[in-house]
């Protein structure tokens, strides 16, 4: 199997779903001359036209829908965010517009369009630009979110989303960009609502998704050394749905569980995996649920404290001990 | 029957147009009424914003269209909806939250869909749909078709955001839509000269390189000519041209149900003197003086359409809700 | 103690407020000449002159940061939304620029604001204009959010929120708006972040907020009459900071909890409040948490549809019987 | 040494004004030569967008006011920030993320800030800033004031609803706001022409009733005196006027220091041609001619730049990081 980036993965799933189908374009800041302003769309304007790539001006509320009525209109648009701290001014569009027309219309409109782009800290991008919207967007019914946190996820979780007749939300990381690993080739297909245990495990559950996924693997990979804890590690992947079975299969067997998350804590997705696990594996939990999130704080543009605002494997370590008990 | 849009891009002879423009705005009139009657006895809940003194708005435009041309508006769309063809049966169960409703009782008043008759709703936020017409626009040109959207809001939407990055986009990238501002004056209580540094909604044109045309909106001649010519040049190949037409028009019912009908915003002389300018009273007044109408027949036209509504009313009524478990259908696609 | 209704007991602290300290304004669409679309700032453009009682265009965004700007230019801005519905435009401006500029700024620039107007469904208004954003405006560090369901919580609350110095959430209710209660004359402040218990009760703790308060307090009343179970209603009124100690120390007394909120389920307000209570109160659950929210689906506007998408007394009971064990 | 700002209201002496412009402008290309020599470092992290080619914007417009004038910029505000007076030292600390910043080192780059000053920050959402102008306007004008609010903003942000919705509350409230359009032609890689249907930015301010002035931006004195204008406007007792500067200038550099200097977007060739405008060697030439500046006169100008430059470096390096305990601080007001 090849091996790719995060990016290219990404690349590759919009170059083989736009020759696949004639209705499936890319638009937004900069994804045309410019190639992308992380590069994910490198190549696709010479290669599709610029009616199919479309470059915007900064006009987030405005495009996003375009890309909605282009959707009701037969099309199937990937509308690129810069970052997903600027898709804040897109929200109407996004919630009142895609989520709900087809509810509104009694079924008749689908609206067939994928919302992508970086979304959560980099780093030292400070306050304004470091945000995670993983809880805002998998609030809302009508929608479909997904976080990738591997190439190979990110080209089959793409693939799927400009595939599904729905709105489908796709956070990715600019810190995942530039990770590597294998990427099937060609019809690669990862269904949305199903998570992913990237590491088996006995004694605890890491929950985690798009770049904590490596935060808890790591994490792991201590527990194992340190503490000779078995930490199996589950990646979300979808995060609405969410794969219920899969969260509360993996609590029943480790009775333990920390969710680990870039978001702030307050109604964190966190929070709905904690509500789902207590709800459904209440008899067999040993501990209560812990979790890891952003500091509750705006993120601070200097780079210790940013470190500190973090999910960091430490801090996930620590989560993990308490409840293992181990403290 | 007539039907709502015009069967083929040729104008068709005037005399035909101009009875047929008669009588649906005579159907949104006792439509409307027949509305806010139900919405007293509770039928209709929600918001519900009634079209009484715009008809000429939607008919005028509409009538320049063909059928396969796409239309949006705002939540004050009942008159489009009508003026398309949409069956008044259709749209009074969606009123009534009927399953045989247009959008099976889910949407209401604000959010009248028909994919089949291409009209794309009734949309609550203000200006909110507005983008979603250039997306219209922009598929119609991605596929080299040459139809159009039209766009209704009202002048209030044009002190929001959405309504410049749209025009500015839908000039950049030629799409052939046609933005429809329906200058009543007032945005709920606010008159237009309270909020906005210019009134005339076509200066706005000028700062995206648009065309744009300033329409009596009380004149359904006029609104239908000035339509086709925005319709003529969103259509040219190759890539159309995007009008802003403002028609001015006038409201002659309070901003919605639970809003009174001048209110402390405007006199109820203003509102008198606007209706000697009814749409409908105009055209009906000009066919009488050229003969081509009589009291009669007036009459029989009128008796038509409330009886068309009345069936509706009846077809509402009997109409059953919603099944338990529409609830969660629809949420999403298959 | 007067009677007041909801709108008057607010309409009282505004008046008070912009008497007490001439740095208080009111600004939002429909709030002066119209006398507000709900009435609630009835007389204060008369008051107070149309300086301190400003009529704006429908542009949300632009007149929240208008708000945002006045407040770091040292005044202390009231935004009315019309609905929090139309406040989704307006978020950038929320989260972005009140909430941050504090933090961004190094402690220099407060952002003393409020940001109030009717949130959730009223009657029949559809999927657009019937959404409750407890969830998304509480997820935000560097707001606070109160949701009052009386108005003398109403009252007290307001005025709280115009004297802080942070950037203030007001969540109020168009269904509350008629409520009518008693209300302290003058000088009444409620403190933002205590809970209130506004029925006490030995066996079950049914948490809420705003409108759902009544809902709760109806289920306790039917709990009492037909299941012979003592329920206590905990109303949040403050959403951020939650009062955590009140929770815990309520659930630690009845060792049982149903969490009502008018959102949607996933990351609602009501899973950060089963996470604490999970956290804090591990020991004391007899049973797992429930919760009762809005179907996970947008509004329907069909009368018997909406009633089945909203929580609802019968719908609380049912939850409580369950975590009662009484199924 | 020179003051930032005039200290009076009155029109300092030609000579000495010129002196102090080219000191500033100097002062901000020296400036931001090094803070890319330590960005390329790793000392300064995240975004940085340097003012280098657009020096005259901000010290002639900034030469023009008052020093209780407000001030506000977007992410790309060093230029802005030196030539209010905020100290190299606070602002280069601020770069690296120092305690010692003018932001304690929790802003960085786009976020400067300095109350005293009243320097309302670096914004980093594009046109977000530009209804907090109009909010610091308004509370000038709400206390009977006569000082204003100038905003910097790039010409992207017009394609931007925020710039729209605010222009028209400025022009309906008259705040005394210069809305101050830095027209570079780019947005990062874009040009303006590929995304606006209208490329005079000016244009807009018809659609408000606005006054307007087209400025060459890398002639220093034309800035000073349209700003001069602008703030008349604004200052005028009994509701003032706001103004839109769309001020033509160049970026010599990169978007931001991870952008390749001209990338595929504009040529090699374009960015040479432009640099021949330079603004600083405009003004130094200018006074040269005049006999007003010699050659020593001018090094030893640079070198005291550079010195100041160097101790800002030195401060910024020597400075402690923030204590943790700042992570959590200022997250809310007492
Ligand atoms: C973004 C937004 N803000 C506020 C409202 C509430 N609202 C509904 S209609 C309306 C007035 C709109 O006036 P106009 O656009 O002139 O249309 P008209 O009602 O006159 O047809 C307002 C303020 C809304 N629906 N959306
Ligand atoms: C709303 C929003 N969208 C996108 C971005 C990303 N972005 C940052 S700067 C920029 C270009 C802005 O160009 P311009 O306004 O001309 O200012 P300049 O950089 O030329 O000074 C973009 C797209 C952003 N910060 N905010
Ligand atoms: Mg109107
Ligand atoms: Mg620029």
């Amino acid at each position: 199997m090849p091996t790719l980036t995060y990016r290219d993965a990404l690349n590759q799933a919009l170059r083989e779903e736009m020759q696949r189908d004639p209705n499936v374009l890319l638009m937004g800041e900069e994804v045309g001359v410019y190639q992308g302003a992380y590069k994910v769309s490198r190549g696709l304007l010479e290669e599709f036209g610029s009616m199919r790539v479309v470059d915007t001006p900064i006009a987030e509320l405005g495009f996003a829908g375009i890309g909605v009525g282009a959707a009701m209109g037969g099309l199937r648009p990937v509308i690129e965010f810069m970052t997903w701290n600027f898709a804040v001014l897109a929200l109407d569009q996004i919630v009142n517009s895609a989520a709900k027309i087809l509810y509104e219309s009694g079924g008749q409109i689908p609206v067939p369009i994928v919302f992508r782009g970086p979304n959560g800290a980099a780093l030292q991008l400070a306050a304004q630009h470091s945000q995670a919207w993983e809880s805002w967007v998998s609030h809302i019914p009508g929608l479909k979110v997904v976080a990738p946190a591997t190439p190979a996820d990110a080209k089959g979780l793409l693939k799927s989303a400009i595939r599904d007749n729905n709105p489908v939300i796709v956070l990715e990381g600019e810190m995942l960009y530039n990770v590597k690993g294998e990427v099937p080739e060609g019809e690669h297909v990862v269904p949305i609502g199903r998570a992913d245990i990237k590491r088996a495990g006995r004694d605890v559950t890491l929950i985690c998704h798009s770049k904590t996924v490596t935060v808890a693997l790591k994490a792991a990979e201590q527990l194992a050394e340190h503490e000779g804890a078995s930490a199996e590690v589950l990646d979300l992947r979808s995060l609405r749905p969410l794969d219920e079975e899969a969260i509360v299969g993996s609590v029943t067997r480790t009775n333990r569980a920390v969710v680990v998350e870039e978001g702030w804590p307050q109604a964190g997705i966190g929070a709905q995996v904690v509500d789902v696990i207590q709800r459904e594996a209440f008899d067999h939990l040993d501990a209560p649920v812990l979790r890891v999130t952003q500091a509750d704080v705006p993120m601070p543009y200097n780079r210790q404290l940013e470190r500190l605002a973090k999910p960091s494997p430490e801090r996930v370590v620590a989560a993990a001990r308490r409840v293992l008990y181990l403290d | 029957m007539a039907t709502a849009t015009a069967q083929t891009t040729g104008k068709p002879p005037q005399r035909e147009l101009e009875r047929r423009m008669l009588r649906q705005m005579l159907l949104i009139r006792r439509f409307e009424e027949k509305a806010a009657e139900a919405y007293a006895l509770g039928k209709i809940g929600g918001f519900c914003h009634l079209y009484i003194g715009q008809e000429a708005v939607a008919v005028g435009s509409l009538a320049a269209l063909r059928d396969d041309d796409y239309v949006i508006s705002s939540y004050r769309e009942h008159g489009q909806a009508l003026a398309r063809g949409m069956p008044a049966t259709a749209i009074m169960a969606e009123l009534f939250g009927k399953a045989t409703g247009c959008s099976k009782g889910k949407g209401g008043s604000m959010h009248l869909f028909d994919a089949a008759k291409r009209f794309m709703g009734g949309h609550g936020i203000v200006g909110g749909h507005i983008p979603l017409a250039a997306g219209l626009g922009f598929a119609i040109r991605y596929r080299g078709e040459d139809g159009l959207c039209i766009c209704y809001f009202g002048e209030a939407a044009v002190n929001i955001g959405a309504f410049h990055e749209t025009l500015n986009m839908a000039s950049v990238y030629k799409l052939p839509v046609i933005f429809c501002c329906e200058n009543n004056r007032y945005g709920m209580g606010t008159a237009f000269e309270r909020v906005a540094a210019v009134t005339d909604v076509v200066e706005h044109a000028c700062s995206y390189d648009m065309a744009a045309e300033l329409v009596n909106g009380m004149d359904v001649l006029a609104v239908y000519e000035a339509t086709r010519r925005a319709a003529d040049r969103a259509r040219k190949t190759g890539g159309g041209h995007p009008t802003l037409l403002e028609v001015r028009t006038y409201r002659f019912m309070g901003h919605s149900m639970s809003d009174p009908l001048h209110g402390v915003y405007r006199t109820k002389e203003e509102v008198e003197e606007q209706r000697k300018r009814d749409p409908i009273a105009q055209l009906a007044g000009k066919l009488k003086d050229e003969g081509a109408l009589s009291d009669a027949g007036l009459d029989a036209l009128d008796a038509e359409v409330r009886a068309e509504v009345e069936e509706a009313v009846r077809f509402a009524d009997q109409s059953p809700d919603p099944e338990p478990a529409e609830l969660t259908a629809h949420v999403l696609a298959d």
